[in-house]
């Protein structure tokens, strides 16, 4: 057992895959020397060298669209985006040629790559530097898309996405890159595409992914002092998205309340509630609520307290959908 | 000032300037040129000629099967036969290629079966071959895309300590695509082992070259640090000895080379295109004075390489082509409606697998209305 | 009254924007002599010069920030880009600089650029002409996205959307554009964002746009043999969602089917359930029902017909809806 | 082959070559260059002493102000002051330029209050004046794209028959973007009015200028048909004569310039950042010795251009400046919550609308919490 930030975990979680597998390359801005403008890919450059950590030009299509060419070759490739807001240059990369050549290609080729982004808000950055672009990607066919809440999660998931042979765009909670957890790095982990209930309960289902999963079980244990047992469920895979999990705990709460930081319009939250509302129709007691970013840009930071969905939103949800 | 003030250097005559690598003239005449001496037996000429008149008879068949309906388009490289198999023909086998969606000819070298290439312009398929049993990747669209995945290949190839090289085919048009650049930046700072092979043709469906760069295309290369060329993209022996010997020093770790391969579309842009409407005739009969297949016929001749006989066998044997090209494209079956759920993911989805079984029972369900 | 196609009834309508401001211009590739690949445009280089019609360089992120920067200095780009599939390198202009600016600037810097999207399947095309990118766009604060469905809707929408001084998202419904009516180039026209039902009935609400609205007429027709009567409504604007007449609707017929050819996940079909099921709870006597394409990349187009949503599956979701 | 071994051409110490425009040399002593004659007054130069003084004081101040937690983040232009001044003076009124986000200094010369340049990094707003009012657009921190944003203005201003020009500022990193690229093509093809001004302050946060390029930076513009010129960054002389004269050159129909402002980045890419993690200190020494600033009091003392009087006033106003922009940045006031909802569209959405009015009953329910 050791304790890892989440930043740690992941970084641990690079090198663990970096030994594991000599075709896994870590490619971006600034990930060499620097190690990450966020430490993520720290000291990784000193022990694998150059060839295998490598600091690109500055362009995100160029770095997407040449870990294809890598991973055509062979080899595993680890992209990092340094912000969400600079994860659009390389859009067409991602969405024509990275998530769409195994179906092009009949399955023949195969493209191992992993995007990592930081991603959302909440740390008083300028703008750019706290998007949630998850959605774009999610309703990308051909892409898988998760998004890590905590350090073991992050230590595994990490790993995980490298190992598969899907293409996957792996979500890093930003804001909370400082948080520590005990990670067992011997553990057999879940596997990438299963959601997981952090908490039990039988009032109201609420789920979040990412930097929200924090707030969800903060809201949990607030409303339970007004007597009301919140089911919190860490979604952490976005694409495919783990219904069965939501739905099994719908079927039993009746109400269900989506949180993330991305815009409410069809923000993940809008998916969940049409197949959660489909699938569960006569069981829920009151409609899918989200609790979200509003429809505007990421505003400037001194305004993102009051953008970013906080505890007394969701609790503010929790009652509405109660109410009902 | 308006647009049509702008003084906007024309791209000079290929026939003119020293800027030009030539090997044999438009006449058939075989020239020298310094740097790209080219030794090559009259076998191996008559073996580019049979691929220059196989190749381009397969493109005419296939222009006619979308005319008549078996295909719903077709991309003719008419015209860019030499640039296609002369540089294709300087690949080693373990060397990668990434075409675009008008590399017929380089396919016919790298062993695609030309059937395989009507598959996605028919519609039955996205991408027939196999990218590594060929060393030939499938097909791009998205203009210039492809011209990273070789870059990052190429670094690969780099990394494996391999001497493979790399070969990346794009148009004049793709050459704008911040894509392309960035490939070019990557390229040189790494000092990949690739060819940047761009075909010049004059046109980007209905936009002259002019459109695209207001200086020679080949001179974009200095910009990035690594050599540029232009080649007669109508000279089989030149795109042969210039694309050699950039895959050569590709091998040799000398980095990237630009190749633009002077050429002309001699068809429409694609079967849906109707050139009539933006250029003269005039230039294409200019251009048919260069054609890249008499020349080379006029040289063999004139130099004894080769006699009717020969002539004659090959035009039998590309009609024999066309013959297997038509019955197998007729003959390509339509792909079962529920393949579209297929290769979508490596470790299939229990969501698409869910969409699967739930259209395949929505297509029963018209079944029982048959009986 | 003429007799427009929809092609030509855009062809009109743009020769009509600018005729009336000086200040439009039409930007893309092959916009000129040829008269784009669609023949939109065809005929206005001719009458409007070159400075006015601008053939550009082969680059999509190129035509839309040059867009934007024109727009900058007083100008009313409309950029054509050629195909949906062909949108996506210029992804970063639009949702970071385009959707935003107005924003950032605190509304100094409008940015009324229009950008014409020939959209979906159907045409037997090759890959990446038949995508139906609308969502990523409908999910982008700052930019608002409509879709014509027929002649009339064309020849006004696409005026409305080139003098409205917000960045417009303007979608063709590429297999439609022979289809003709009968348009009073003198009439009125509806506002640009509000949706308009287009048949009454009483059992069923049908949503559609863009291409799909005929398919939704369709199904109505094939729907009264058996008995229901479904209401059609042509969503025609995407950003902002007209949600007032689709409600007013589903209150009632109590059930919504919405059709669309974008795949299912995150396409327009979850938000219109996520909100018309939070504001009709009560009203609907049956989930949101979607009828899209299959969350996979568009197929080879000889699968076309079995992937685009067609008058079978949209009665097929009627039945379903109808046997809750 | 590892990259180790690749060779990859170090870029020539700015001081040596025929290359560099240099009119002042960090020794402070005036020498001529034949293709930029300058012919400019004491007074003159005084001026942009001062210029470079005081905006080097902003930097020094609004960094100590990010130390103390006034501001989130500050990009300092410590270094990089005379090729800012130098080209930003270089504008006339009706010029336009297109900053990235360390442009202070640009902004100090287009007359935009330093105040101004605050609100962005501490959060108050995303860009605090108009960009037509100042003729300087608000800053654009995605790398590259303003210089598309740049070169489509130019194509208007062209369009109007107009005089002005118009500058993008962009930085070594922004070089590998595709957008950069793209607008090098545009530019050439269109003969834009524009001048590409690159500062090359050799680091794109940790990343040598080695990783963008591996022949000099102003070369890149060969490529695409246009000059490119290298100038020393840190000779405010030289960057305003050069700057002038591709003003110039595009106002007169002559098109783009790529001026290659070679300098270095003295401090770290922002306040986050630690520069002991990727550089030597050495580097930095020897970068001192060619201050932008001394060499111009060098040459202003020798000259009898200025004496000490003049220097100490400067000092006082630069002192005066810091109080006035400590004291407003403090009192910059925040944004009201419900401003989030403003101006994302021209014509506000119902929808918006009821997410505003949404929010605001929800914050009002707190409001009565609090009685
Ligand atoms: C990103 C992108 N934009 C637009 C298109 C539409 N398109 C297909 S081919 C073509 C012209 C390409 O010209 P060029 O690069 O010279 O190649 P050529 O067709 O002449 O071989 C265009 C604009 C595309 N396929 N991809
Ligand atoms: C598209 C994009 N990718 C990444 C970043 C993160 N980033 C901010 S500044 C910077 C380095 C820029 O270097 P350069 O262009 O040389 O400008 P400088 O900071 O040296 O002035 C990077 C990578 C960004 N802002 N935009
Ligand atoms: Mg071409
Ligand atoms: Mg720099």
């Amino acid at each position: 057992m050791a304790t890892f930030t989440i930043a740690k975990a992941l970084n641990e979680g690079l090198r663990r895959a970096m030994e594991d597998d000599p075709k896994v390359l870590i490619m971006g801005e600034d990930v060499g020397k620097l190690g990450g403008v966020f430490r993520v890919t720290d000291g990784l450059q000193k022990d694998f060298g150059e060839d295998r950590v490598i600091d690109t030009p500055l362009a995100e299509s160029g770095i997407v669209g040449t870990a294809i060419g890598l991973a055509m070759r062979g080899y595993r490739p680890v992209c990092e985006i340094q912000f969400d807001g600079f994860v659009y240059p390389a859009f067409d990369q991602i969405v024509s040629q990275l998530a769409k050549m195994h179906y092009r290609s009949k399955g023949r080729t195969r493209l191992p790559v992993t995007i990592r982004i930081p991603f959302g808000g909440g740390i008083g950055a300028v703008e750019h530097h706290s998007e949630s672009p998850e959605a774009y990607f999610a309703h990308t066919a051909g892409l898988k898309v998760v998004a890590c809440s905590n350090a073991v999660d992050a230590y595994h998931m990490i790993q995980q996405a490298i190992a598969a042979d899907d293409p996957v765009i792996f979500f890093e909670p930003k804001r909370r890159y400082w948080e520590k957890a005990e990670v067992d790095t011997g553990a057999t982990p879940d596997p990438l595409h299963q959601a997981r209930v952090l908490r039990a309960g039988t009032d109201v289902t609420v789920a979040a992914y990412g930097p929200m999963v924090r707030v969800a079980l903060d809201a949990a244990t607030a409303a339970e002092e007004d007597g009301h047992q919140l089911e919190v469920i860490d979604l952490r895979s976005l694409s495919p998205l783990d219904t069965g999990t939501v739905l099994e705990s719908v079927r039993r709460t009746g109400r269900l309340v989506v949180v993330h930081e991305a815009p409410s319009t069809l923000g993940m939250g809008a998916e969940l509630a049409a197949r959660v509302t489909e699938e569960a129709f006569y069981s829920l007691q009151a409609p899918v609520l989200r609790v979200t970013g509003f429809d505007t840009p990421y505003p400037s930071s001194r305004l993102e307290e009051d953008y970013l969905p906080d505890l007394d939103r969701v609790l503010d949800a929790v009652d509405r959908s109660l109410a009902f | 000032m308006t647009l049509g003030e702008i003084g906007v250097a024309a791209p000079p005559d290929p026939t003119a300037g020293p800027d030009l690598v030539q090997l044999l003239t438009p006449e058939g005449e075989r020239v020298e040129h310094p740097d790209y001496p080219l030794d090559i037996s009259a076998e191996e000429v008559r073996d580019l000629y049979r691929d220059l008149v196989l190749v381009r008879r397969v493109d005419v068949e296939a222009t006619a099967l979308q005319r008549q309906g078996e295909l719903g388009i077709w991309a003719s490289l008419l015209g860019q036969e030499a640039a296609q198999v002369g540089s294709g023909r300087a690949l080693r086998p373990g060397d990668m290629a990434f075409p675009s969606y008008r590399e017929h000819g380089v396919a016919w070298c790298r062993g695609v079966d030309p059937l395989q290439l009507l598959g996605l312009y028919r519609g039955t398929d996205l991408g027939g071959w196999d990218p590594k049993e060929r060393n030939f990747n499938i097909y791009s669209i998205v203009i210039g895309s492809q011209t990273l995945h070789a870059t990052g290949y190429a670094m690969g190839v780099q990394r494996d300590g391999s001497e493979d090289a790399v070969i990346a085919y794009f148009g004049d048009g793709a050459s704008s695509q911040g894509d392309v650049n960035e490939a070019f930046v990557w390229a040189s700072v790494f000092n990949a082992p690739l060819v940047f092979f761009c075909q010049n043709n004059q046109w980007a469906i209905s936009e002259p070259i002019e459109k695209q760069t207001r200086i020679p295309l080949y001179q974009r290369a200095l910009g990035f640090g690594f050599p540029g060329v232009r080649v007669d993209g109508n000279d089989v022996l030149a795109c042969l000895a210039v694309t050699r010997s950039a895959l050569d020093a590709a091998r040799t770790g000398q980095g990237p080379t630009f190749i633009e391969a002077y050429t002309y579309r001699m068809g429409a842009h694609t079967t849906s295109d109707d050139p009539t409407r933006y250029r003269l005739a005039s230039e294409l009969e200019m251009w048919r004075l260069r054609d890249p297949i008499e020349r080379v016929k006029a040289y063999l001749s004139r130099s004894g390489g080769a006699d009717a006989g020969f002539f004659e066998a090959i035009e039998r044997e590309a009609d024999e082509l066309a013959v297997r090209l038509r019955r197998g494209c007729v003959e390509l079956p339509d792909p079962e409606p529920l393949s579209i759920f297929d290769e979508v993911y490596v470790e299939p989805t229990p969501h698409l697998e869910r969409q699967r079984t739930g259209f395949a029972s929505y297509l029963d369900s018209f079944e029982g209305a048959d009986h």
